[in-house]
């Protein structure tokens, strides 16, 4: 069994929710590709900051204001610093990943017109397709898409076969880590294929950040979406990273307070980023939050982290291989590869259970998964498939966790196996 | 009640053996519902005649609750007339949001009884009336379309 | 002084902020139009859902999932309730208020084209300015806008004699309650007028839904925007409320996951509202909390806030129109106003003294107000004014916090006569 | 530190008195810079001569802070060359994000030193610099001019 470059029985007591339990069983939440659970320490944040300095940021001036302005802007400089930012004005606070995106869509897209293409790929998440549908819509522009390999990789050699990526491409949008294969994608070298032809990159970054190291500059993109739900921080919080010149040259997405240089009813100017982009009160004890968050996991340090996980990934895996009428959908060895496995599962005599029945008897018995196409119908499309059952790891899944799924999984088969099925064949 | 209580052996074997499954021909209404946050999804059809629903015929994917919800819906509805089939999908509704407080009527729901189990599992009542919710859908696109036809002889 | 109809000492226990210190001086927290204090029940709430119930909803189908759907689900129909919507499902769960109306101009506005006219009115908060000013850039469509009398309310007189709303008027989008002024609108009345001519109704209710009783048949309006944060509850939330058959009707606006029905390569359908308009991982901890806020508005109860509040207004006036130079910009008496009262301070030789300065000396013995445009520069270019300050109560606020104000600004003027300006004269 | 400390006698003077105030003819470069969050807005030309700084002139709206500060950067700058003032801009705004932990240098700074306070007044600091951040982009803008007036003539 692996074991955790930190004291993971410890770090475990930072989550009060793992200790649930649901009926009989201990709770074993394997569900963090989808959202994360909040350490204390994040949860205090917040209720400290609401119960002690809360107040509007920016335009209060008064103590509260300029204790919460500090607070806000502190979490901001976290965020940049976490990631290898150049500069806190490069982080763009939205609501989630989805608006990130929708951000990226809109802005990048004043400047495209029929002609044009845009590239994503069939493994994305709906949150990194349809904003991008909706611009070819609205402006004409073509989009295209990178398809996946058997082992569900990036098909490089096809994609290069059909000049996928030529003069006409303006904008490439790629997940860095797939949420359901779990791949982990080659973006910074597809990004200097994209510069090569003067394209915008925009990455994904949803799976990844959480999960990996994070230097910006590595991955090569342009601007970068990801979500603080995801990496121990509230709801109601993501993140637009984008390089500090390209932002200045990007016209604002939504209007209204405190994204303005001057309003006259004639018409306005706009501030400069990142506030141009943040219209309206902006998510400030989430940012807080988001503060807190990445404090922890710095604490514990995101090399240990990602190590923990590559460990906990390949135990998975291996267990999962042991499950006879088991497909892992992704790549199959912990290479190259996140925490998300997705599988499908069919009794000895061959019938699909779905994905929602294998979801809910193990979820009676405490193992929680996601069942259902991750928002990721395309992918599914393309494997064949309907849908697919998704067990995720983070920093503090415990590998007794993944043995309860894997007991779990073997009663699933019997189950089905032992009712009806099989009298009736 | 335990999950396994809510499996019932009525379920399981209509998952396994669909009834009136498979599109047919003709059909006065068809119409596509998908539960957008797991992607179960049916296209059914609807034939009525004068307010007989002769025929119910669907191709579906999903779980064994939308599948044997859907077979045993077809069951029931298909020779009643329109009203009493409007009912029954009022029933069954009904019965799926009393997180399990309401005795089911065997008499009127018969097999579709089995899912009173599932109302205690909130997240699975959209899978047992994904097939019904489709089933009234397209039942007042039929009539609709019936009227349409009669006020256009008009 | 005024009495309120409920315990103001118990309630105020409830906002453990109220009880800081700024330096020697108790703190007399008079910015709430800017952002409310949260009772210690929404805080907890919050807290409690992520420490015992956090998953993410819909998609997360297990125990956990299960749990946090229904407390945000159940938050959605507590909004609703509070303010009379019909069903649950016209609640759209936005970021703030400020989304909320970008939302609205981006949906409807797909609808527009040059000849169209959106009217709004110049006593708009940039949130409901900007957004039109964007629209009407993209589509070619003209903006309009309501003046106001030189008591501060709209000029309904112009605006008959202007024709302002004729049959080329799209969309009427007008504050319910003014952010500065204090005004209450004849939305009624204005949305009848604009529905006989055809067009479409928004209100910005983000002052209104916090202070008065609120039933949304009654305001007449077909969309209404409000903002978590300014009604005790979190930041990260607003709400946009729609009639459902509008709503049905109109095309999304954020894509991306849980937002869609059938996703493909080619492109994707759309859930019915409010799914369509929420894409992404929702504000889910923040709606538990906003529901936790609507919970304790309700036990306290509406009519008693706003008489309560109204009592305050009152109060306030007759304060500030003791002071000399001090200039109140909207209506003098509280009819038909709501508890935002902005002024402008001179000296006794005439010399403005900027609201900045206000500000931070009221600051200083702990009187927190809000100096600035106050994210409505055109009404103060309309008043002739760069800037003012406003001071503005809710249910919490005490009338010896208002005293606080009153003696405070007194010290203001002292200040600024005893220094340089006078001996300068 | 109090309040009634950061108001420094000689801010409240430039404040009554602004020097150099109203747009003057002739300028190399005019630029307007608002404070979003506030509202105080100021247009401001400069004109330079080789590497001088020969006229500073502005009309802007604000607080005592950001129209006293701008007062003062006048008398400071007009007359030095390009160079001295760039550096006098970049000492103040040290001064001005150091939360008060600096000890401002009375020689270089002179009138600007009785900003010292407002450091600790961090929502107050962008009132300070509005005119110096004016003033350093349109020493730029000008720059640019007239390199761009240079490369034209080549
Ligand atoms: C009248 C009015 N409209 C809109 C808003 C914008 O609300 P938010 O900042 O939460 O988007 C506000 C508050 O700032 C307001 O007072
Ligand atoms: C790869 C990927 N992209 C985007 C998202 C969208 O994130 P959010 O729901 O926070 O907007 C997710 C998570 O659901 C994801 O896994």
């Amino acid at each position: 069994m692996p074991e955790a470059g930190y004291d993971l029985a410890a770090l475990r007591a930072d989550f009060p929710i793992l200790e649930r339990r649901v009926g009989d069983h201990p709770l074993a939440y394997l569900d963090s590709a989808n959202t994360s659970q909040k350490p204390r320490q994040v949860v205090e944040a917040i209720a400290a900051h609401y119960l002690e300095h809360n107040a509007n940021v920016a335009r209060a001036m008064h103590v509260l204001g300029a204790e919460a302005t500090e607070s806000f802007e502190a979490a901001r400089a976290a965020v940049a610093g976490f990631i290898g930012a150049d500069r806190p004005e490069e982080i763009v606070f939205t609501k989630n990943a989805s608006e990130a995106l929708n951000l990226a869509a809109h802005s990048l897209g004043a400047r495209l017109g029929p002609g044009d293409e845009i590239v994503v790929s069939v493994m994305e998440h709906h949150s990194n397709i349809v904003p991008w549908q909706l611009l070819a819509q609205r402006t004409g522009a073509t989009l295209r898409w990178f398809d996946i390999t058997a082992e569900g990789r990036l098909d490089l050699e096809r994609a290069a076969a059909e000049n996928l990526i030529n003069e006409r491409t303006a904008i490439v949008s790629l997940t860095w880590v797939s949420n359901v294969l779990g791949t982990v994608n080659p973006v910074a070298r597809i990004a200097a294929q994209a510069h090569a032809v003067g394209a915008t990159v925009v990455v994904d970054a949803s799976q990844g950040v959480p999960q990996l190291p994070t230097r910006v500059a590595d991955l090569g993109a342009d601007l970068i979406a990801f979500t603080g739900h995801k990496m121990l921080g509230p709801t109601g919080i993501g993140v637009l990273w984008g390089r500090y010149d390209l932002l200045a040259t990007l016209p604002p997405f939504l209007g209204g307070g405190e994204m303005i240089e001057v309003v006259t009813m004639q018409g306005s100017t706009y501030a400069p980023p990142p506030h141009r982009f943040e219209a309206g009160t902006p998510p400030i004890a989430q940012a807080v939050g988001l503060g807190a968050a990445v404090g922890y996991l710095r604490g514990v340090g995101m090399d240990a982290i990602a190590a923990h996980e590559h460990e906990l990934t390949g135990y998975l895996l291996g267990r999962l291989a042991e499950i006879e009428g088991l497909r892992v959908l992704g790549p199959t060895e912990a290479v190259d590869r996140g925490g998300a496995v997705a599988f499908t599962l069919a009794t000895r005599d061959g019938l699909d259970i779905h994905p929602h029945d294998v979801m809910q008897l193990l979820d009676s018995r405490g193992v929680a998964v996601r069942g259902g196409h991750h928002c990721a119908r395309p992918l599914h499309d393309r494997l064949g498939i309907q849908s697919s059952t998704r067990a995720s790891v983070y920093l503090y899944t415990a590998p007794a966790e993944i043995d309860a799924l894997a007991e779990g999984l073997g009663y699933v088969r019997t189950f089905f196996e032992g009712h009806s099925f099989e009298g009736h064949r | 009640m335990s999950v396994e209580a809510m499996y019932q052996e009525i379920i399981l074997e209509h998952y396994r053996e669909k009834h009136h499954s498979g599109l047919r021909e003709p059909f006065g209404a068809q119409v596509h519902h998908v539960n957008p946050s797991c992607g179960d999804e049916v296209t059914l059809r609807v034939l009525l005649e004068g307010d007989q629903v002769t025929d119910v015929s669907y191709d579906g994917v999903g779980c064994s609750i939308s599948q044997a919800s859907t077979s045993v819906m077809t069951d029931l509805v298909i020779g009643r007339s329109v009203d009493e089939a409007l009912a029954l999908h009022e029933e069954f509704t009904a019965l799926m949001h009393s997180r399990g407080e309401t005795e089911p009527d065997e008499d009127t729901l018969e097999d579709a009884v089995a899912f009173a189990g599932v109302a205690k599992f909130p997240a699975r009542v959209k899978c047992a009336l994904l097939g019904w919710s489709a089933f009234k859908d397209a039942v007042a696109q039929s009539a609709a379309g019936i009227r349409l036809e009669e006020s256009n002889d008009e």
